[in-house]
């Protein structure tokens, strides 16, 4: 980088580096101070946090933790939730990939058409479809199973995943896919065997947004379960009891529910801003 | 890129098809089938007509939510865009520093909206939040649950705090996309620090911006686990935003048939936004953006 | 199928949009389609203007019911055909 | 084995991409598809390929309708001009994949593989991944992927366009080679005329959309069938003049007579246009019957060898390319058009000629500066031990104020390092930089006042063209009138006049690489100005107008400039003094001629000219030089020498004779146009002549022969000067 060998020769780009490195590391202080007091309150018990005001904990306790692990009724919810967000992306994927393929390379009669109409998905509010997909799974008997929560998520994931991914083989010069039929190979070879890895980062980020979108949507995944198959978020709302707000427990199922979501984004880390930007920039 | 056209390619779209006609065209006319009728449970339906949509445009309940809405996506949309960008023009290019506020920035993007939802109602509270006790020390009268200012504020600064990185990670990608090249025209050209901002960066940004503007309406306009956590729509009705209202009806008194109307007029409110959306994306597409 | 609560009132409105789809689509096979540039300054197909026709006869007749009331409504209906012409017209 | 399009066309969305066409292409040919960009070469192809279906007619291989089969079922073969190979496969299994496809049996594929790798000279390294090899060599794996698969049509892209000059060079050579005893129909697409030349076979030169004639290349090339053909097969671009035929004679522009030649004697009498092509235009009175026209001179370019002239003929704009190093400043010169069409002739008259004067315009904010390299080396490391290391080894220049330079290497031999360090983009790991005394070696680019235009146009999209050209002169402060004058100068300069108040979005390519011309020229007070390959994204017949026009405006201006290129007729023809470079290193500065006729590196014999310099193997005796035991005579005399001793030896300065020099072997002949290439073989080894566009080369010339005072002598790959 010509930059980099330049920058220390001048005073003023050295002012400059200070003041971004000021300003990224207020941003990030602002972004992680809710999200310390949340890990300080989850190794506190609850005379703690009710009781002093403090900024860090006194007496250091795992007891939130040791409850949610060995309750039941606490880590179920944590499976169901990984159950369905799972089988969401995979069903997002499958379905989303030849559909992106189509829409990147060909013109089709409607396509465009077709297009908006998926991107109206992703926009609509779940609440509008709260109530349909309610009566919806109802009927059919798949109320309260990990199966229907994952279908109801298809609803804004298929159609992300369609954009996403789009943007990212459009990137992918046509000439390729044109060289490997006249090679002699057929769709269905090609598309696995050369395509694929060529869009290989795209495929992790679109599993990634499925992912994350699946595991923090809550108005759909609660109104389709009740005991089953209930999420973890929704289980959440139980600390609620008699003698008032368990803080601590709530405190520690949160940091519980962020954990994964900062373990899948370490993988893509490097194509994140491009994810976010659909594949498009 | 210039693409064959080839109507074979509908069967490579066919199962997506399939799919989202079952999860979004199924309920949708069911949404319309009920918007016209009146029902006291145990599936009777009665005709009722047009009742539904004239009750619902000539109460207050839904275009306060309406306005409420506007005014909530607004004031995000003003903080969030200029924060975001001005955040991502300060970010770190390249190395580990780069990874490191990539990952802790998007941290926020991952966590469930209930949980959200709960940070900041913990965060924001007197007795044990540091927000709030913070404030409270300072000598700030300062209480979301009563307070209609302090909920708003509340709100709005857990939606900034959940979301600004959307916006500056788009900015950020759209920043890292122009060539060096640039940037050492405009140093031989001699432009000011705002220059380059206002004719490179801004210009070389618009396509992602549009994409972090919309994205950043849209999900503004359905919002309904975060702000019902915290304030669940109060103090009064201070805070009910449309989603929030529709769940209460819907789901909470299950008056179907309002509901659905709501329903409906809400996703036409959407639907024209997102033609608009669409329109410009492809049009941005189109001039290579 | 109950549960979907369906009438003949919705049914036909359904089946009257699956009609216009298919007989556009029909359309779009005789006569392949040519976007043209209108005034609302972007490119336009056919498709797009019924969308345009579909989604704007939504909101006079909202906007109908709104301000002047359902006994009326019929009116309304003559408005979006004016509008729907219009529509295929200039845009 | 033929291929046949019958009445094909293609119409996509209302649009004619290929006009009907019928072309008919026998087995083992090569087949030249000429035309500019866009004009419908690769749409054809692809029809060929079955890639695209034609709206009307059919194709026909072989006797068989393959109309709308599946490209898959096709056996055809295509290179792309981009480096298309499977990324994630290795060279190895990239080669292997058509075959595995064809179910061939392991040994098989593996000993074809190693064939054809070995043919690409692609051996040592089949088991890396094409991203991390080289473009020339990704293009070569791509190359051996169409060869190895033996079909019947193999389609070419301009496989050549996003490579290197020198190796384009030498992959055209090998080409024809490789494909020659492949049998298969070869079909090539390309924008250049020269490669057309090159590649010998057939050629069909296209214009929007229409094959406008297919036949024989060389006969295209010089019986082309319409001025469209005549401006599409011709490099520098064709010259034309209205004449006017009455009767038995033909009358030209300026009142001269001559009488029509037989193969026009059944032309009806009227206006017509001749074409002729620029190495027929003489400043010399050549032949007796050459006939004479007064033109105006604009710019010469010298390459070495040859000399372009740029003239202005009543409007008409002339390019002549004359033999040989002709400075026209005070040369009594009289030109010649003598057209071969029309084979025309005249009586003689002398003019005078005079270069435009550098005008050094007397103005207070005109600076310019020396450069002087102290000293000057970059690493790219923090702590480079080893001279490997270094990007950019030792250097010591002076830099002419006023001067033009051209920094000339293949790609990562430091030549842009080199410009970097001088714009300040760049901080040298050691010695010093100086403008006139100045040192400014940690000074920031802006302080420098240079002015740099980069390979991909840089412009400002949202701006008009008129505030982009405005912007380094608003950025300094200078009131608006200055501005709008210089700003009208500048745009009328690159001839952009009339769109002015357009915005820079949406202009094509080359429009947005003169608004970065502009940019750059349009402060007065620049000390240098630098380009950087700044017409790779120009088609070739924008890159004469540009060059042509860049050469103008230094010689109005006289700013010094820096010009960096790996493409050595722009090096040569742009540059008052070209920096040779390769490997970090400077190896010559020196003018066009000096490069070309006395190398003071092999390198340089073989990076400039084309064919580059030939180089035997030799014993040097005092100014005798001994090849395999027989003697060649040389111009000077030598001392004893050390090391390798090697000839040096330009196809220019080599002749075939029948009873004189050293015996060879004909292998081939290709006509270039304006000369003869041939390829022969001396003791073993390739040897390169060029003869004349007329002469005759006769199956008995066994030998060959060198001009003494053109013969240079190497040790180590070094000229040795030796004594008169």
């Amino acid at each position: 980088m010509p930059d980099a060998t330049a920058a220390p020769a001048r005073k003023a780009p050295r002012i400059r580096v200070n003041r971004s490195a000021l300003v990224m590391a207020a941003y990030l202080i602002f972004l992680m101070l809710p999200l310390y007091w949340l890990l300080n309150m989850s190794l506190k018990t609850n005379a703690e946090i009710l009781g002093d005001f403090t900024l860090f904990p006194r007496n250091l306790t795992f007891q939130n933790y040791v409850t949610i692990f060995t309750d039941p009724a606490w880590y179920m919810g944590y499976v169901n939730s990984l159950i369905y967000v799972v089988m969401n992306t995979v069903i997002s994927l499958a379905v989303a990939l030849p559909a992106a393929y189509a829409f990147s390379r060909y013109h089709f009669m409607g396509d465009k058409h077709l297009f908006f109409w998926l991107l109206t998905n992703r926009m609509a509010p779940p609440a509008v479809f709260a109530l349909p997909f309610f009566q919806l799974y109802s009927s059919v008997g798949l109320f309260d199973t990990h199966i229907a929560v994952a279908l109801a998520h298809c609803l804004f994931n298929v159609p992300l995943a369609v954009w996403i991914l789009e943007g990212f083989m459009r990137g992918v010069p046509k000439e390729i896919d044109e060289t490997a039929y006249i090679d002699g190979y057929g769709f269905g070879a090609f598309f696995v065997k050369i395509f694929m890895p060529l869009i290989a980062s795209g495929i992790g980020v679109a599993a990634f947004f499925c992912f994350m979108f699946s595991w923090v949507e809550l108005l759909l995944s609660r109104t389709l379960t009740t005991v089953d198959a209930k999420p973890i978020a929704a289980i959440m709302t139980r600390t609620q009891g008699a003698s008032g707000i368990d803080w601590g427990l709530l405190a520690a199922a949160g940091i519980l529910t962020i954990i994964p979501g900062a373990l899948v984004i370490w993988f893509v880390r490097n194509y994140i801003a491009k994810g976010f930007a659909l594949g498009r920039v | 890129m210039n693409k064959t056209l080839n109507n074979k390619a509908w069967f490579l779209v066919l199962p997506v098809l399939v799919l989202v006609a079952f999860s979004a065209v199924i309920p949708l006319m069911t949404v319309v089938n009920y918007s016209v009728q009146d029902t006291f449970g145990n599936n009777q339906f009665f005709w009722a007509g047009l009742e539904w949509f004239e009750e619902m445009l000539h109460e207050d309940r839904m275009w306060n939510a309406l306005r409420r809405q506007l005014i909530f996506s607004a004031v995000i949309l003003a903080i969030e865009v200029p924060l975001g960008v001005f955040v991502a023009l300060n970010m770190p290019k390249s190395g580990a520093w780069s990874s490191f506020c990539l990952v802790t920035m998007s941290l926020p993007l991952l966590i469930p909206w209930n949980v959200v939802g709960t940070i900041w109602q913990i965060f924001g509270r007197v007795d044990i939040g540091l927000l709030g006790h913070t404030l409270a020390a300072m000598g700030i009268d300062y209480n979301y649950t009563q307070d209609t200012i302090a909920a708003w504020v509340t709100i709005i600064v857990m939606d900034v705090w959940h979301w600004t990185s959307l916006v500056a990670l788009l900015a950020f990608a759209g920043l890292k996309s122009i060539p060096d090249a640039y940037y050492q025209a405009a140093r031989i050209d001699q432009a000011s620090r705002w220059k380059v901002f206002r004719y490179i960066e801004l210009p070389k940004m618009a396509g992602v911006l549009m994409i972090a503007i919309l994205l950043r309406f849209m999900d503004s306009f359905m919002i309904y686990t975060e702000p019902f956590v915290v304030t669940g729509g109060g103090p009064g009705n201070a805070t009910t935003l449309l989603s929030i209202d529709l769940v209460k009806m819907a789901l909470g008194q299950f008056d179907l048939g309002p509901a659905a109307a709501f329903s409906l007029m809400y996703f036409l409110v959407i639907l024209a936004i997102s033609w608009v959306f669409y329109t410009v994306m492809t049009n941005l597409d189109k001039k290579g953006m | 199928m109950a549960w979907m609560a369906w009438t003949w009132p919705t049914a036909i409105f359904f089946l009257v949009i699956a009609g216009l789809l298919a007989v556009f689509t029909v359309l779009a096979i005789k006569f392949p389609e040519t976007p043209r540039v209108g005034i609302l300054r972007t490119e336009t197909t056919r498709g797009d203007r019924l969308f345009i026709t579909l989604l704007g006869s939504a909101f006079i007749n909202l906007a109908w019911l709104g301000l002047i009331g359902p006994e009326t409504q019929p009116w309304a209906l003559a408005v979006c055909l004016v509008y729907a012409a219009a529509v295929f017209r200039w845009v | 084995m033929t291929l046949e399009l019958r009445g094909v066309s293609r119409i996509v969305e209302g649009q004619l991409h290929v006009h009907p066409t019928d072309l008919v292409l026998e087995k083992g040919t090569m087949n030249v598809l000429l035309g500019p960009t866009l004009s419908g070469k690769t749409s054809l192809m692809r029809l060929m390929a079955g890639l695209d279906v034609p709206s009307v007619g059919q194709v026909i291989w072989q006797g068989k309708d393959v109309t709308g089969m599946r490209v898959q079922d096709r056996g055809v073969a295509m290179v792309y001009q981009q480096f298309i190979n499977y990324p994630s496969m290795t060279v190895y299994d990239n080669i292997a994949s058509p075959m595995r496809l064809l179910g061939l049996s392991k040994p098989e594929i593996d000993r074809r593989v190693r064939e054809t790798a070995e043919l690409m000279k692609l051996d040592g390294m089949l088991e890396r991944r094409p991203l991390e090899l080289s473009g020339g060599q990704q293009q070569r794996c791509a190359l051996a992927r169409a060869l190895v698969k033996d079909a019947g049509l193999v389609l070419l892209d301009e496989p050549l366009a996003n490579l290197d000059y020198k190796l384009r060079e030498e992959l055209r050579v090998e080409i024809p080679k490789i494909f020659e005893a492949a049998g298969s129909i070869f079909v090539y697409a390309t924008t250049e005329p020269e490669e057309a030349l090159l590649l010998g076979g057939n050629v069909a030169t296209l214009w929007e959309g229409r094959v406008t004639q297919f036949g024989p290349t060389p006969r295209v090339y010089r019986c082309p069938a319409d001025a469209t053909t005549a401006r599409v097969f011709s490099d520098p671009p064709m010259n034309f003049l209205a004449v006017a035929k009455t009767g038995a004679s033909l009358a030209f522009g300026e009142g001269q007579q001559l009488p029509a030649p037989e193969a026009l004697a059944e032309l009806p009498d009227g206006r017509y246009m001749a074409g002729f092509r620029a190495n027929h235009l003489e400043i010399r009175q050549h032949r007796p019957e050459a006939l004479r026209f007064t033109a105006g001179l604009a710019v010469t370019e010298l390459t070495g060898s040859e000399t372009f002239v740029h003239l202005d003929h009543h409007g008409d704009r002339w390019v002549g390319l004359i033999h040989g190093v002709h400075d026209l400043e005070m040369a009594r010169a009289s030109m010649s058009g003598s057209t071969r069409a029309m084979s025309t002739s005249s009586a003689r008259t002398g003019r005078w000629w005079r270069r435009p004067p550098t005008r050094r315009p007397p103005e207070e904010d005109r600076t310019m500066a020396r450069i002087t390299l102290d000293n000057l080396a970059h690493s790219y490391q923090s702590n480079p031990q080893t001279e490997d290391d270094y990007a950019l080894k030792e250097l010591n220049h002076v830099w002419e104020d006023g001067a033009a330079y051209a920094l000339l290497g293949s790609s990562g031999c430091g030549k842009s390092t080199l410009l970097n360090i001088i714009s300040g983009l760049l901080q040298p790991s050691q010695g010093r930089i100086l403008f006139d005394d100045r040192d400014v070696t940690h000074a920031a680019t802006a302080e420098r006042n240079i002015a740099q235009v980069f390979q991909f146009p840089v412009v400002y999209d949202t701006m008009t063209v008129h505030d982009n050209l405005a912007f380094p002169l608003r950025n300094r402060g200078r009131d608006e009138a200055y501005v709008a004058e210089r700003v009208g100068e500048i745009a009328r300069m690159i001839g952009m006049e009339h769109m002015l108040k357009r915005k820079a979005r949406g202009l094509t390519a080359d429009a947005k690489q003169k608004i970065s011309l502009g940019r750059g020229m349009v402060r007065k007070d620049v000390n240098a100005l630098l380009f950087d390959e700044p017409l790779t994204v120009i088609d070739p017949h924008m890159k004469w107008e540009l060059r042509t026009q860049l050469k103008k405006l230094h010689h109005e201006f006289g700013h010094t400039m820096i010009y960096v290129t790996h493409d050595q007729t722009e090096a040569l023809t742009f540059a008052d003094k070209v920096v040779v470079m390769y490997d970090g290193r400077v190896v010559q500065i020196g003018t066009p001629e000096e490069l070309f006729e006395r190398p003071e590196h092999t390198f340089v014999g073989y990076f400039i000219g084309s064919p580059g310099m030939n180089l035997l193997p030799a014993e040097v005796e005092g100014n005798v030089a001994h090849v395999h035991g027989a003697a060649v005579p040389l111009g000077r005399g030598y001392g004893p020498l050390s090391g390798k001793v090697e000839l040096g030896i330009r196809p220019e300065f080599a002749r075939l004779s029948r009873d004189e020099g050293l015996p060879v072997q004909i292998r081939r002949v290709e006509d270039v146009g304006r000369h003869k290439i041939i390829r022969t073989e001396l003791f073993g080894q390739e040897f390169n002549v060029i003869a004349g566009e007329d002469e005759t080369v006769g199956a008995d010339m066994a030998r060959v022969a060198f001009d003494p005072a053109h013969v240079n002598v190497y040790a180590d790959g070094w000229r040795v000067a030796g004594a008169a």
